[in-house]
Formats: structure tokens, sequence, C-alpha cells
């Protein structure tokens, strides 16, 4: 049993908020339920056939009755209702300074690339007490990273990314499995979360074997695969610079603007006609069969990484 | 007029009789709605999701091909329109004519899409059809291949709503479909065949005219 | 004393050995002597027949949706794969749920009991298109015969939900076959649905208004709103997975541009409100047994046939909760949170309104008591349960975990399969004509009820521990709940099994039951049991509300009221002024 | 037969509104298009139900139930594409 704090405990504060918002619930639950059946249990003792009890004036309506018995228990759920989407919003609001870790999944596998380019299988290391932001993509089919001790899960999906933020602050060896049916080896496809005082994280960041890290690595494929081409200073092609890119508002040809997050860049590499840049020819070609997900996210920490005037990403 | 409509079992009479063949088959005609409503769901998120594709996607299908054949439809269902009402006056044989014409019209409309599909084989851009395809990006691809299983299906139901006023009008023509007694036969296949009208209607813009 | 009424109507009610061996005269007459070849089952066009067809074919495939049970669970028993691969796992749950879902709970309730009854409670000969129900049976003969072969062929692996794009890139088992067996099924579902809705519009008897309709039709009528307009939105979803497979669609395929949520919308577009279609059947089936058993009119029976239509309508608002961590939009995951809700209120008004039915009745503690009582409590424990998964954060938890599992099973194994087998104890004695022995029926609902808990309970808790579902290989520190729900499901298995032994039993050996043998109103309850082919002689008027129990006025009490009222109850109810 | 003239009314109005719809498609362009051609297909659709297939001589049941497919029809894509429009 003792392996089950591997599934059960908290290792967040949003667990133990979850877990105290279950906790109400069933009481909550419990007020609603006993009294039918506790009332059933005397009823049908009470009022057996043959047997003799005060049965004049049964009612067989009661308008006010009904209605309150309607409406008193959905106000007391409405109460949890808006305390669960309170939680619920925090989850879509990651702080700016998170730890960005990439995430991507496979059949039947989990692969994560830490910001200085260090890689895992099937692990996950971070900090405790930091906030960490995952950054999620699919090579195939929709899988589910789920780590219950965090009382968290988030879908992953291809064609697009997902995230989910959490500050984990209990160091210890906790599990992480795939929630959403994936094929033949689901329930296989797991592994451990491991969080880490910081100190013992950054003694781990240091032993990993690293290349590159991860904004280097889009800067050498940005090169090699030719977006440099195009994109880069000397190019004759008429394509938007990509300096300053990230998180800029983008006017679009046919009028609307997006802002140029993960996704819009994403899509920019992969589905280049979905959404021109006002004012540029369609030559960009697609890169869908070109670049693994990987590849894909280590082009966007490149670009997120050629802030306006800095760009860190091109020293190596 | 009602005591010579034919009664059936469970219906004790005509009115119940002639109410309970219509709703029913209204509500037939609903679950048919949402089938389609299923297609129109995901032509519309398509468009959501990329409106300047779709528009562009939208543009090269044959717009006065469409047009025309809007109009041939129309033209059918009232044409079956009228021959309901010479059935329900027991003009038989005015009412076949017209469900003739009306099956007509609907091979009409079904020589002109398959002439349709010819002309967007030939440019490349059928799904299946065409070797080599040649789209000019995937959301392309996309629509053209939401356009030939949105058509399709409509040309499914257009094919079984001609046999069906053919072999109406045939049943007619021959005797035997007693008018007005089994008016409610000609009734019932003209709502399908109205039906199947408005399905185009809809498919019609949706389809072809996205700017 | 109703009993001895039964063994008088015997043929020859002196010869005690006589123990209901030959036939009455109401058997004589009955829709089941109403020809005996083969020929006369399978081309019948009565609504009654029909109703045993379904009931026969029915039945079975809810034997062959728990023998892949039996399997899954006894997969459970130890953490690693032992007894069926990772594959051969897949697809035992897949066909589990497929068949179950589909071949047995969809049709359950309102294909049986629904055909069976629905004429005889609004007063009408049949339904309004009867040879469209023959049809509608044959159908779901031929998805099911599908089915089956599909499952001799090798099964699916995609989980009954058929998610995209595994299931329309990436899986290997025979997809296309089990789309199109469901896609085949479902016309079925839309016939019935479709002659239901036109039934209780145009054939009710004279008198018959819809404030005077039993709340077993107005559940179903409700049931065949979302049976009409949910399920061609199926066919359709399945339609374009299949061709999606075959020919590369692309509409839930982001290489094209596509979306793989879409697909999640559509299906649970109609799979969310399908799961009132298994609910609500078994809601109106409770509705009569409670009242049946407190044999007093039912307490609000305007806010009860209400909720039946409400439950319908806002159940088709809510199936954005089954995508809450699924990449949906966080404004419209809030608006479905909150939509599922509203949809609890109707249900709880229903659960409510019974406990103040039973309040000053006379119970009488029959086996249709103890089935309606265990359902209740199993839907009020899946019912609420399913409102912690409602709950956003919460849902984020459990969402895909056995908690999950567990909510859903207490409301269509404990409460809707309670209710098929609570009807099956009502009804039996009008359907057969013969009476069963009553203290089995109430040990085989306790037996169900006991195994069922020990099954299911310890699964809300490996789901809370974080047990995901669809998994065969777990961790060791979860085998104990496992051992616990498998051993609980050995108990269900032969609990299920219990009834069908005494039912056989009784249609030889039982008493006759006489037209009326629990003393209760109702229009099916003034026929002959087995009723007569036509159903009613002569069609009935009606001219007073459902559920017309006298009341006792102060002064009367106990077993002297009991007795005036089992006088005036003789022959005629229903049907009074 | 002044029926036979409705018809031919109804029949001359649709095929004026498939004019209007060809128009507005090339006037129009973005949301106005997808408008416009969506209120002409109620509009043609309407004039189909209530005199073609008779629901101007039904009773208030059958208008209803052609109605409630469409109210049906319409939840379904608007709470769809809430979704997507939600999205950031
Ligand atoms: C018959 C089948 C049935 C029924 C009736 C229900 C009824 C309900 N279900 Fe359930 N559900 C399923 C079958 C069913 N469900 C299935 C099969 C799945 C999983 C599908 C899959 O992924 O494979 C599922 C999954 C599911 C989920 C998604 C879980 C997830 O995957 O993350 C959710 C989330 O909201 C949910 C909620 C509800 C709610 C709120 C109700 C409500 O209708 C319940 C209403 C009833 C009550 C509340 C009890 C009685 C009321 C009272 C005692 C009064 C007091 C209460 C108040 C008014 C507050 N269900
Ligand atoms: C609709 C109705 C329905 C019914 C009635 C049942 C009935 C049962 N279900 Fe089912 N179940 C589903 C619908 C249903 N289920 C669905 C939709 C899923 C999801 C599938 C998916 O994920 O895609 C599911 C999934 C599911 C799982 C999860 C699998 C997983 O996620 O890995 C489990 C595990 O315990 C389970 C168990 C059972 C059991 C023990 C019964 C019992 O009640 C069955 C009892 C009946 C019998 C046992 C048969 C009678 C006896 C015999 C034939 C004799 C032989 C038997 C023995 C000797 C034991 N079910
Ligand atoms: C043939 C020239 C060409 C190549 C090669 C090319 N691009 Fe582009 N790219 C363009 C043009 C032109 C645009 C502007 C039009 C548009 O939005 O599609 C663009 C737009 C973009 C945008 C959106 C910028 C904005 O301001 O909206 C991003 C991001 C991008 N490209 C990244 C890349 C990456 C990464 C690669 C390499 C993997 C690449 N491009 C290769 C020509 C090219
Ligand atoms: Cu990956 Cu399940
Ligand atoms: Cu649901």
């Amino acid at each position: 049993m003792e392996n089950l704090a591997g599934w059960a405990s908290e290792a967040s504060a949003h667990a133990a908020s979850v877990d105290r918002l279950m906790l109400a619930f069933t009481l909550m639950m419990v007020a609603l339920s006993v009294p039918v059946f506790v009332l059933m249990a005397v009823f049908a003792v009470k009022y057996r056939r043959g047997r003799t009890a005060n049965r004049a004036h049964p009612v067989n309506r009661n308008v006010w009755l009904e209605v309150s018995w309607a409406i008193v228990p959905f106000l007391l759920t409405v109460v949890f209702f808006v305390w669960a989407t309170k939680l619920f919003a925090d989850l879509y609001d990651p702080p700016a300074d998170a730890i960005a870790i990439d995430v991507v999944a496979k059949q039947w596998m989990w692969k994560f690339q830490h910001p200085g380019g260090q890689r895992e299988i099937n692990e996950l290391h971070v900090p405790a007490g930091e906030p960490v932001k995952l950054t999620m993509a699919s090579e195939d089919v929709i899988h589910s990273l789920y780590i219950p001790a965090l009382r968290l899960k988030q879908d992953v999906v291809p064609g697009r990314y997902t995230s989910m933020w959490f500050t984990a602050d209990r160091p210890g060896t906790y599990k992480l499995t795939c929630a959403e049916f994936c094929g033949v080896d689901h329930s296989v496809m797991g592994g451990s979360f491991i969080v880490m005082t910081p100190a013992a994280y950054e003694r781990w960041l240091g032993q990993s074997q690293v290349d590159d890290t991860l904004a280097a690595a889009g800067a050498v494929l940005f090169r090699e695969r030719g977006c440099s081409g195009c994109h880069g200073p000397g190019a004759t092609v008429h394509a938007p610079p990509l300096t300053g890119l990230y998180g800029r508002p983008v006017p679009l040809e046919g009028g609307g603007v997006v802002t140029a997050d993960d996704q819009y860049i994403r899509d920019s590499i992969l589905l280049p006609q979905s959404q021109i840049a006002a004012g540029y020819p369609h030559i960009m070609p697609t890169f869908q069969n070109v670049l693994s997900e990987e590849e894909v996210l280590q082009l966007v920490a490149y670009i997120k990484s050629l802030r306006s005037g800095s760009p860190e990403g091109m020293r190596q | 007029m009602s005591e010579r409509i034919e009664l059936h079992e469970p219906f004790s009479d005509a009115a119940q009789q002639h109410e309970a063949g219509m709703l029913g088959m209204y509500v037939f005609l609903g679950t048919e709605m949402m089938l389609f409503g299923g297609v129109f769901a995901v032509i519309f998120v398509t468009r959501a999701l990329h409106p300047a594709e779709f528009v562009a996607a939208s543009q090269k299908l044959h717009v006065f091909i469409g047009a025309l054949n809007t109009g041939v439809l129309l033209t059918s269902s009232f044409a079956v329109a009228l021959a309901v009402a010479f059935a329900r006056a027991a003009r038989a044989r005015l009412a076949a004519g017209l469900l003739v014409a009306a099956a007509g019209l609907g091979l009409v409309f079904l020589g002109l899409k398959a002439f349709e599909y010819t002309l967007e084989i030939h440019e490349g851009l059928l799904p299946l059809f065409s070797r080599p395809a040649n789209f000019s990006g995937p959301v392309e691809h996309l629509f053209m291949n939401l356009y030939l299983v949105a058509t399709s299906l409509h040309a499914i139901h257009m094919t079984i709503g001609v046999v069906l006023l053919t072999g109406l009008a045939w049943r007619i023509a021959r005797g035997g479909v007693p008018l007005p007694g089994r008016v409610a036969l000609v009734e019932n296949s003209g709502l399908y065949w109205h039906f199947v009208d408005v399905i185009w209607v809809f498919l019609y813009p949706a389809l072809y005219l996205a700017r | 004393m109703t009993m001895d009424n039964a063994l008088e109507r015997r043929p020859n009610p002196d010869d005690l050995n006589d123990r209901g061996l030959s036939e009455t005269q109401d058997e004589r007459v009955s829709y089941l002597r109403a020809g005996h070849t083969l020929r006369s089952w399978l081309l019948t066009t009565d609504h009654k027949r029909i109703a045993i067809l379904y009931l026969i074919s029915v039945t079975l495939f809810f034997f062959i949706g728990g023998a892949a049970a039996a399997l899954v669970r006894a997969d459970l028993l130890t953490p690693q794969a032992d007894l069926l691969t990772n594959e051969g796992y897949n697809r035992a749950f897949t066909l589990h749920g497929v068949i179950m879902v589909w071949f047995f709970l969809i049709p359950s309730i309102p294909n049986t009991f629904g055909n069976f009854l629905i004429p005889l409670m609004i007063g009408a000969r049949d339904l309004a298109f009867p040879r469209l129900n023959l049809l509608s049976w044959y159908i779901y003969m031929l998805g099911g015969l599908f089915t089956v072969f599909v499952l001799i062929a090798g099964g699916v692996d995609t989980g009954w939900t058929f998610y995209t794009p595994l299931s329309s890139m990436f899986s290997n088992g025979h997809v296309v076959m089990v789309a199109v067996a469901v896609f085949v099924v479902g016309f079925s579902s839309i016939l019935t649905g479709l002659n239901f809705i036109v039934t209780v519009h145009k054939l009710r008897a004279p008198g018959m208004s819809w404030g005077r309709l039993r709340l077993f039709v107005w559940a179903h009528y409700a049931t065949s709103l979302i049976l009409v307009l949910a399920t061609p939105v199926l066919s359709v979803t399945l339609a374009l997975v299949a061709a999606e497979r075959l020919f590369g669609l692309g509409i839930f395929d982001p290489k094209l541009g596509g979306d793989p949520l879409l697909f999640q919308h559509l299906f649970w577009f109609y799979s969310h409100p399908a799961v009132y279609i298994m609910v609500l059947p078994a809601l109106g089936v409770v509705s009569e047994l409670v009242a049946a058993s407190a044999r007093k009119p039912v307490f609000g029976y305007r806010f009860i046939a209400g909720s039946s239509i409400a439950i319908a309508i806002i159940g088709f608002l809510v199936w954005g909760h089954h995508m809450f961590v699924a990449g949906q939009s966080m404004y419209a995951s809030a608006v479905f949170s909150f939509l599922s809700l509203a949809v609890a209120v109707p249900s709880g008004i229903k659960v409510y309104n019974w406990t103040a039915t039973l309040y000053k009745g006379h119970i009488e503690l029959d086996p249709p008591f103890f089935f309606a009582a265990s359902f209740i409590g199993l839907f009020v424990v899946g019912g609420l349960t399913g409102l912690v998964l409602a709950m956003l954060a919460v849902d984020v938890h459990l969402h895909d975990t056995y908690f999950v599992v567990a909510h859903f099973h207490y409301i269509m194994v404990g409460g809707t399969v309670s209710a098929y087998f609570g009807a099956l104890h009502f009804w039996w004695p009008k359907m057969s004509g013969r009476i069963y022995p009553r203290i089995w029926g109430r040990l085989a609902a306790i037996f169900i009820f006991l195994g069922f808990n020990l099954t299911f309970f310890p699964q809300f808790i490996l789901g809370y521990l974080g047990m995901p579902r669809r998994y065969h290989v777990y961790d060791p520190s979860f085998q104990v709940l496992h051992v616990l729900s498998s051993a609980g499901a050995s108990i269900l298995g032969v609990a299920y099994l219990m009834p069908f032994t005494y039912l056989f039993w009784s249609m030889r050996y039982g008493a006759p039951a006489g037209p009326n043998p629990w003393d209760v109103r109702g229009l099916e309850w003034t026929v002959p049991s087995p009723p007569p082919k036509h159903n009613f002689e002569e069609i009935p008027v009606v001219t007073g509300p459902p559920y017309d129990y006298p009341l006792e006025r102060e002064g009367d009490q106990g077993e002297a009221g009991d007795a005036a009222e089992g006088n005036a109850a003789e022959g005629n109810a229903g049907s009074r002024a | 037969m002044s029926l036979v003239r409705t018809l031919s009314l109804v029949w001359a109005a649709l095929l004026g509104l498939l004019l209007l719809t060809l128009g507005a498609s090339f006037a129009l362009t973005g949301p106005a298009s997808l408008a416009a051609s969506l209120a002409i297909a109620v509009a043609k659709a309407a004039l189909i139900y209530w005199f073609f297939m008779h629901l101007r001589e039904e009773g208030g049941l059958v208008r209803l139930a052609a109605l409630g497919v469409a109210a049906w029809l319409v939840i379904f894509t608007l709470l769809t594409s809430a979704d997507y429009a939600m999205r950031p």
C-alpha cells in the first residue's frame, strides 16, 4: 500500500484544494441523498400494507415543496460550480516566469525537453516550488498526460499545442501516466514524475548530456531546413522578419489580427496557407511531413528567443 | 372526399390516419435533417477554422452549374407540388405525368452533377477520382473532400427520389394506386422529394457561395 | 387475497395437482397462442409479440456483453498482463461497451416493455405503424448479428467512443465493420422512436388526455424525442469515420486542417443525450413501480411528467462535459459544466417525489419494490457522482479514471439494469400470464444489489486514487481493490442468471396470474393476462386520472381501509370516474 | 384553379431568391455574405415547407415537428461553434 503514495499524495497546493473541494462536495452529497435512503426505509416499514398507521390526508401534490427541493440542491451545487470553475480557470493562467518544458507524446512514450536542451523519456524532473509550464504536442493520436499527485491531466492533441502548468511543492517520486486511450500499449504508457529540490534539480540538469539548448537546436534547424533562405537577413524573397514576432499582434490578409503565440507559429510552419501575414506573397511551403513535432517545438523555441534587440538564440 | 380514403389497422378514422401519416413523415424527415445537420456542422466548423482558404476553395467550384441545378430542382419541386394537387383532385393521368416530369428533372440534375464532377476531375480537383490530384493546399483538399461527401450523399437521396417518383407514376398510370383513396402515398413521396430539394437549397450556398 | 383469486381462475380449481399446468381460458385466446408456427412469430406485426422477440434478443446480447465484462474482470484480477494480451484486452472492453450500449441498454426497456405496454397503457390496439415496428426488429437483428460476426472476425480496439484519429487512422481493428453495425442499429432506434411519437400523439383512447397518460408513457415519449433527434447525428458521424478510414477524408485529420475534436463534438452530441435514452425509460418504469408498490397516487404527477421532458431537452445541451480536458475552450467548458448541473434538477425532482409517494402508502414488499428501491439508491449515487464529474477542477483529476467507470455503471447497471429487471418482475405476470415465487424475486433483487455494490464501489476509490480506465496492466498497489471488484462481479453474474430460472419455471408451473395480480391500477391491468391479440375487445373510454387509488380519510385506518379498497379495485381499474 | 396559381407564384419567388442569393454572393464578402446566403436559404426552405410541403394546411403539431427540428439544428451548430469561437 505504500506504493499508493506515488498516486494519491498531494504534491501541490492545487492538489490540496481539489481534495478539499471533493471532501466538501461529498458532504453535500451525503446531505442530499441520505434523507432519501432513510425515509424510503422508514416508509417501507411504517406504511407496510396491512399495517395500521395514520394514512389520513396523504398529499399528492405540493408545488412549493417540489419547487424547493428542485431549487435548494441546485443553489447548493451552484456554489460548488463557482468554486470549481475558479480553480479550473487558474489552470489556464500560467505565470509568465514559468519554466517552459516541451512534451511530445507518441505511441507509446512521453518525451520531455527542458529549456536547456536536456531530454528525457517517460520521466519528468521538475524543481519544487517553481512554476512549470508544459507545452504539449502529439505525433500521432490523442494522449493525455496525467499526474494524479497534482490532480492534473490534459489531453495532448495532434495538430495543436495544449498546455498545463503547476507548481509542485513536495519533493518525491510520483506517477505519470497516459489517461486517454491511445491504442495497444495505452496501459503501459507511463513513467515517473520526479519533484526535486531546486538545488538537486540544478545538479540533475548539469549531469544530463546536452548538445544544445532548445533554441540553439532550433537555430541550427532554421538554417538547415532553409528557413533562413527566406526569413534570414540576406534573403531576396519578401518574407516577414521573425525577430520580435512572438507575442506580437499580426495583421492577417483579408482582415483580422492574431497574436503570434506558439500555436500560431506552429501553424505558420505546418499549414502556412492558413493564416497569411498581410502584405506577403503566398509562397511559404509547408513543412508538414518534413519536421517532427520535436523539431517544430525547437523552431518555436528559437523564434521565441528572437526577442527584439537580443537575438540570444543566435549566439554559438 | 375523406370517406374514400382507405383505412389501415390500427386507425379508426381517416383524419386520424392522415394526421398520423403526416406526423410520421415529418418526424422521419426530421431525422434526415439531423443526418445532414452533421454534415452542415462539419462544413461550418471547417469554414470557421480556415475562412480564407475555404473561400478560395469554394470559388473554384462551378457556381453557375450549381445555380442552374438549383433552378432545376426548384422546378421539379414545383412539378411535384402540382402533382399532389391533381392527385387530390383524382386527376390521375395529369398527376402521373407531372411526377414523371419531376423525376426527369431529377435526372437532369444528376446529369449536370455528373458533368460537373467530370470537369472537376479534369481540373484535378475531385478527390479519389482525379489522378493526379492538383490541390493548392491541404485545406482545399479538405474542402473538396467535404464537397464530394455532401454532394454524393445528396445525390444518393436524389436517386432514391427519382426511383420513388417514377415507380409511383407508373403505378398511378396503370391504375395501381386508386386516387384519391391512396393519395397519402403521393403526398409522402412528394414530401420526400421536397425535402431533398431543401437540403440542396442549403448545400448550394454553403459550398458554392462562400465569399 | 389476490393470489387466491388468481388460483380460482384455473381451469379446474378443485384439482390441486393441477398447479397451473394446463392452459387457462385467457391463455387460449391470448396473443401468445395466436399462431404457433415460427413464421407466425417472425412475421408478426403484433406489438406484444415483437416485444417478446426483443426481450429474447436483447437479453441475449446482455449476456454476450456480460461475458465480455467477465473477461475484463478476470483479467483485472492481476496487475500484469497474464490472461489477455494488451490488444485482446482492448478488444474485450470495446466490445463490452459497444454491445452493452447499443445492443442491450438502448433498446432494452423501450423496445421490450415500451413496445408491449405503450399501446395497452394508452388504450390502443397497436402502435401506429406495426410493420415499421417489425422492420425495426429486423434491422436490430441485422446490426446485432453483424456485431457478433465482427466479434468472431477479431473485434475492434478503439473503445466504444471511437475517438479519432485513433479510430480513423491508427487502429488495426475492424472499425469500419463495427461502425456499419452501429449505423444499422441506429435506424432501428429511429424507427422505434418515430413509432412511439406518432402513437402517443394519435392513438390515445378517447378521454386519455395528456394529463392522464401514465408516467411510463411520458418517459417513453421523452426518450423517443431523443432517439429521433440524436441518433441521425451518430449515423452521419460514424459514416464520416468510416469514410475517413477508407478514403482519407481529412475532416478529423489535422494534416489536412481538420480537427480531431470535431469528432468528439459530433459523437457526444449524440452520446450524451443517449445516456438519457438509457435512463429515461428506467425512470418511467420506476415511477410505475413506486406508485404500484405504494398503491397511492404518485406525488407530483405533473412535475414527474414534466421532468422527463426537461431531461430530454436539457440533456441536449451538456455534451461538452465529456471534453473538459480535451482541449475545448475554457469558456465552453464552464457553460457545459453549468448546464450539467441544470440537468440534475429534474432528476432530483423525480427522486424526491418518489420518496414522497411512499409516504402514507400501502407498501407491499414485492420484488418490484425491491428493484425500484435499489434503482433509486444506485441512481442517486451514480447521479451525484455525475455531478462530481461535472465540477471542472475535479473532472480534470477524475476524467478517464475508474471514477467515471463507477459513475456510469452505477447509473446504467445499478440503475437501468435494475429497472429492466424490475419491469420484468412487475409485468411478467401480464406478459406470460403466470406468477413466479415472490421470495425468489426478492432474493434476486438483494443479491444483485449486494453484488453490484461490491463490484463498483471499489472503483470510485480506485478512480480517485488515479487509476486510469482502459488499463489492464496496472500498478500493483491497486490490486486489492480490483480483486474485490472482480469478486463482486462474479456474485453479480450469478445473481443476474437467477431470475431466468424461476421465470422460466413459472411459465409452466406458476399459478395463472389473472388480470390484476398486484392489485394495482392502469389500463393494462384491466385486460386478461396474457392479453388477447387485439388488446381490447372495445377501445376503452377513459374518464379518470391515472393512479386513482382511493385515498383514506380521517378515521378509516389500516386493515379496514385496505380491504375496502381491494374490493373497489376489482376489474375496472383505470377507467373509473 | 387558384391553387395552381399560388404554387406557380411560389415557384417564381423561389427562382427569384435563387438569383438574389447568387447576386449577393458576388456583392458581399465575409460574415455578411454568410449571413445573407443563410437567410435566403432559410427563406427558400420556409416557402417550400409552407406551400409545397403542406405545412399551411396541417395542424400545429406537424408545424411544431418541422420547427422543432430546425431549432435543434440551431442548438447543435451554435453550441459546437461556440467552442471554436471561444478557443484562444
Ligand atoms: C444512463 C447513463 C448516464 C446518465 C443518466 C448520466 C447522468 C449524468 N452524468 Fe454521466 N456518464 C455516462 C452515463 C450516464 N451519465 C457515461 C457512459 C459516461 C462515460 C462515457 C465515456 O467516456 O465512456 C459518463 C460520463 C460523465 C461525465 C464525463 C466524465 C469524464 O469523462 O470526465 C460527466 C461530467 O460531467 C457526467 C455527468 C453526468 C451528470 C451531471 C448526470 C446527471 O444527469 C445526473 C442527474 C442525477 C442526479 C444528480 C441524482 C438524483 C438527484 C438528487 C438526489 C437531487 C439532488 C441533486 C441536485 C439537484 C444537486 N457523466
Ligand atoms: C450499458 C451497459 C453496461 C453494462 C450492463 C455493464 C456491465 C458491466 N460492466 Fe461495463 N462498461 C460499459 C457499459 C456497461 N457495463 C461501458 C460503456 C464501458 C466503457 C467501455 C469503454 O471504455 O470503451 C464499460 C467498461 C467496463 C469496465 C472498464 C474497463 C476498462 O476501462 O478497462 C469494467 C471493469 O470492471 C466493466 C465491468 C462491468 C461489469 C462487471 C458488468 C456487470 O454488470 C456485468 C454482469 C453480467 C454478467 C457477468 C453476465 C451474466 C453471467 C454470465 C454470462 C455467466 C458467466 C459470468 C461469470 C462466471 C462471472 N465495464
Ligand atoms: C519560400 C520562402 C520561405 C521559406 C523557405 C520559409 N518561409 Fe516562413 N514565411 C514566408 C513568407 C512569404 C511568409 C509570410 C506569408 C505567410 O504568413 O505565409 C512567411 C511567414 C512565416 C511566419 C509567420 C510570420 C508572421 O509575421 O506572421 C513564420 C513563423 C515563419 N514563416 C517561419 C518559418 C520557418 C520556421 C521556416 C523554416 C522551417 C520558414 N518560415 C520557411 C516564406 C518562407
Ligand atoms: Cu497514450 Cu494512452
Ligand atoms: Cu454526458
